[in-house]
């Protein structure tokens, strides 16, 4: 069902936390199968310091979250929104096609993240 | 790693004494049961015991009320679209409840669809019918009532005798699925007073892809598939023998476990004691009328899949009404007549035990489901607020 | 006493090979492939094998083309009630032969009580349709073209794939029935051009209650039962895992075992020249175009129950067209719409080969049936006037 890539972020999955004083914070709920994810960043120069997740939702979701995490460290606010949830797909060797919604969650927890972010710091 | 096999609703392991008395209809005895010949007469015969151990197993007064099907889902969907098309003149009510299992729930939407008039009965807390709500619900055209006898998911045992009584009063079809509750607490077709009752191979540790219509004599009920003269006309096709000898035995064991099942119930109720422990977890399912080998509860914060994704790797086999494991996007529909929220039906855990379960196994889970739960939890947004 | 089984087109041997690869399906591979669990994951992945396999076999280009079924009756029905009621806007034709196997002649009849229109081809005295015949009976509400690969009874093979281009000129489904043919002559979907296929294992070394319907990607058909999301929800209920890993070894079996058939073949003809040796016997079915495995043939003045109760106590398993074999009222319809009358249909004799029939089984069987017949002939009243 799921490729190893995936089990292992679900199993090992990087990144989970919260961010005390964190610079923005995004949550998505997925209303089809009302999974909630929240992402959590702190923001130097522009570029992504450090990022947490919270997840409530399968092993794609867990996984996704877990992986995006990886793939938003260490780059620059423009870089991260640019990720797009077939590039989180991707990473992860792919998804079921039933699970396809879940890796939407991931981009959008990120941007929503971003958006606050920005919005703190206008 | 040690293996916990607890999705025993799911499948149960064939017993080896039923793969004994299968293996020879792979072997010499391969005849088709229709041949005149002696390869064929021979195993005839076989087919022939093997329904009679059915019927006497389900109590069934003729041996020749047994219908095999290739499954529980076919006998389910045989006795509501059989009986429908039988019946199609003398009306077009039928009367199910909210949680049935699909193979009998999506067959009455196919009726529906086809334009008769469905009545899905509400269920109580514990996922019970209310008898009062079905008996305002029967009008003079319904022709049958469908309900299952046990729950897959929870486990909930339906009052079958009494609506039976009501059934009877209205001279209504009843057909229950006993898939579940075979083998686990009696099923005898007179004292639950059924017309048609379903049983599968594969739940009462027989073989996949064999299954029995109990069909009491005189009941009208149309052939859905044309060919051969198999199975009365009812199910034409060449018999899957090894299956269905098979099925005969494992009624036959079926029939004689219900003891068996009480130390199951003991292992059962050490469990769900165990997992009640937890905070924020609760039973679903009825407290008492419940299958023993059924624990079904719910977890807050956290989803089903992760959790027996988190399971397995620990070698624990367990099943979800989650939304995510099935690929659907609602979470079970049987915890949502219940009456659970979305949030809650989600994380839902079903743990199935079966007549090999041992203590050991109990110990083993009630020790790593509260750390995997803590995991995830810390990982839940939800959690810890 | 000596046993020699000649009755391959009733039902096959299971080869020891692929009870081999069922085995574990009843031991410790034992989870439901619908499972998240690694029980039913593993699981999963040797259906999903076994689908390859039979879609390989028959070169299908999608391994999701391949639906399994309980067996070649259940195949037959999902192909024509399925396209019937999938197309049913569409139009309400569908055109046949009248030597069809029951599995699709009783199907079409049913839909004809429904009020679709059917016709039914005739054959010629060899069994074979008229092309010509089928052209003119195409009309603009035809939905659907079914017609046997290769007869069972009398093993003649129609032509398929002539019969496709006609069917694509006008944009008709077309359905073969290759039950028989599958493992004895080249069946490949694409060169054959047909949108469903029907096989079945017993027929093919593999196991009984377990076939496979293909349908050609983007093929409308509507599902006959209803229940879980197995066999892409066109064919629900819990997986035969046994039957499903055996159809995958026996298909792939059957698909390289072509060339053996030639040897098959030679023995065949020996029996078919020993037979015509008699006086009053006839080949029945065509010359050539014929299953290398089928001898049928009528023998004038006896009866054929007489005949293969008579050669069952010599230990040689056979089959007829009597009418007294069935039960039924008439001799068997193919033989009959062949133009044979009454008397000869009813002396009509099957035997078919299969790959373990070896040149002492028919020396054997060339050796009893002179006599056997002399025996009924001598009781006949219709013998020596
Ligand atoms: C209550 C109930 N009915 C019907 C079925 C379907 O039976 P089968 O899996 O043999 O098709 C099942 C199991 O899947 C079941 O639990
Ligand atoms: C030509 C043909 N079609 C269909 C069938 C039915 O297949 P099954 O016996 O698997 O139901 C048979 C054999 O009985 C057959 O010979
Ligand atoms: S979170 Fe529900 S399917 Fe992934
Ligand atoms: S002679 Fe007896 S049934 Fe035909």
């Amino acid at each position: 069902m799921y490729t190893e890539k995936v089990m292992d972020h679900f199993q090992n999955p990087r990144n989970v936390g919260e961010i005390e004083d964190a610079d923005g914070v995004g949550e998505v709920g997925n209303v089809k199968c009302g999974d909630i994810m929240r992402i959590y960043l702190k923001v130097e120069d522009n570029v992504i310091k450090d990022i947490k997740f919270r997840t409530f939702g399968c092993g794609a979701a867990i996984a996704t979250s877990s992986v995006i995490t990886e793939m938003a460290v260490d780059k620059t606010i423009d870089e991260a929104l640019e990720l797009t949830n077939k590039q989180v797909a991707e990473e992860l060797g792919g998804l079921p096609p039933v699970k396809m919604h879940c890796s939407n969650l991931a981009a959008d927890a990120l941007k929503t993240a971003i958006e606050d972010y920005k919005k703190n710091n206008k | 790693m040690k293996r916990v096999y607890l999705d025993h609703a799911a499948t149960t392991p064939l017993h080896p004494s039923i793969l004994d008395v299968m293996l020879p209809f792979y072997k010499e005895l391969f005849g088709n049961p229709s041949s005149v010949h002696s390869f064929g007469r021979e195993v005839k015969k076989h087919v022939d015991k093997a329904r009679k151990q059915v019927a006497e197993s389900i109590n069934a007064d003729l041996d020749e009320e047994i219908i095999f099907t290739s499954g529980g889902t076919e006998a389910d969907n045989l006795a509501i679209l059989g009986v429908a098309a039988a019946l199609k003149e003398k009306g077009n009510h039928i009367i199910t409840s909210s949680v049935e299992h699909h193979a009998s729930l999506d067959t009455c939407d196919a009726l529906a669809k086809e334009g008769y008039r469905v009545t899905r009965l509400s269920v109580d807390e514990h996922g019970v019918i209310d008898l009062e709500e079905l008996k305002s619900a029967i009008s003079k055209d319904t022709i049958l009532i469908t309900l299952m006898h046990a729950n897959n998911e929870v486990g909930t045992v339906q009052p079958i005798e009494k609506v039976s009584k009501i059934a009877k009063e209205h001279d209504i079809y009843l057909h229950t699925d006993a898939v579940q509750s075979f083998g686990q607490i009696p099923v005898d077709v007179n004292q639950l007073g059924v017309d048609l009752l379903t049983i599968s191979g594969h739940k009462i540790y027989g073989p996949k892809g064999i299954g029995a219509l109990y069909v009491r004599k005189g009941t009208k009920l149309k052939n859905l598939a044309h060919g051969g003269g198999q199975e009365n006309k009812i199910r034409p096709g060449t018999e899957n023998v090894a299956g269905i000898v098979g099925l005969g035995k494992a009624a036959e064991m079926a029939s004689n476990s219900v003891d068996e099942m009480q130390e199951v119930e003991k292992k059962r109720d050490r469990l769900i004691e165990g997992l009640l422990k937890m905070d924020d977890v609760k039973l679903n399912g009825h407290p008492e009328k419940r299958l023993p080998t059924n624990v079904n509860v719910s977890i807050e914060y956290i989803e089903g899949e992760a959790l027996i994704l988190s399971l397995d790797m620990e070698g624990i086999a367990a099943s979800s009404g989650s939304a995510c494991t099935s690929g659907s996007l609602d979470p079970s529909h049987v915890l949502m007549h219940m009456g659970l929220s979305h949030q809650t039906a989600h994380g839902s855990l079903r743990l199935t035990l079966g007549k090999g379960t041992t203590d050991e196994d109990i110990d083993y889970v009630l020790d790593r489901v509260p750390k995997i739960v803590e995991r995830l939890r810390n990982m839940s947004p939800l959690y810890g607020k």
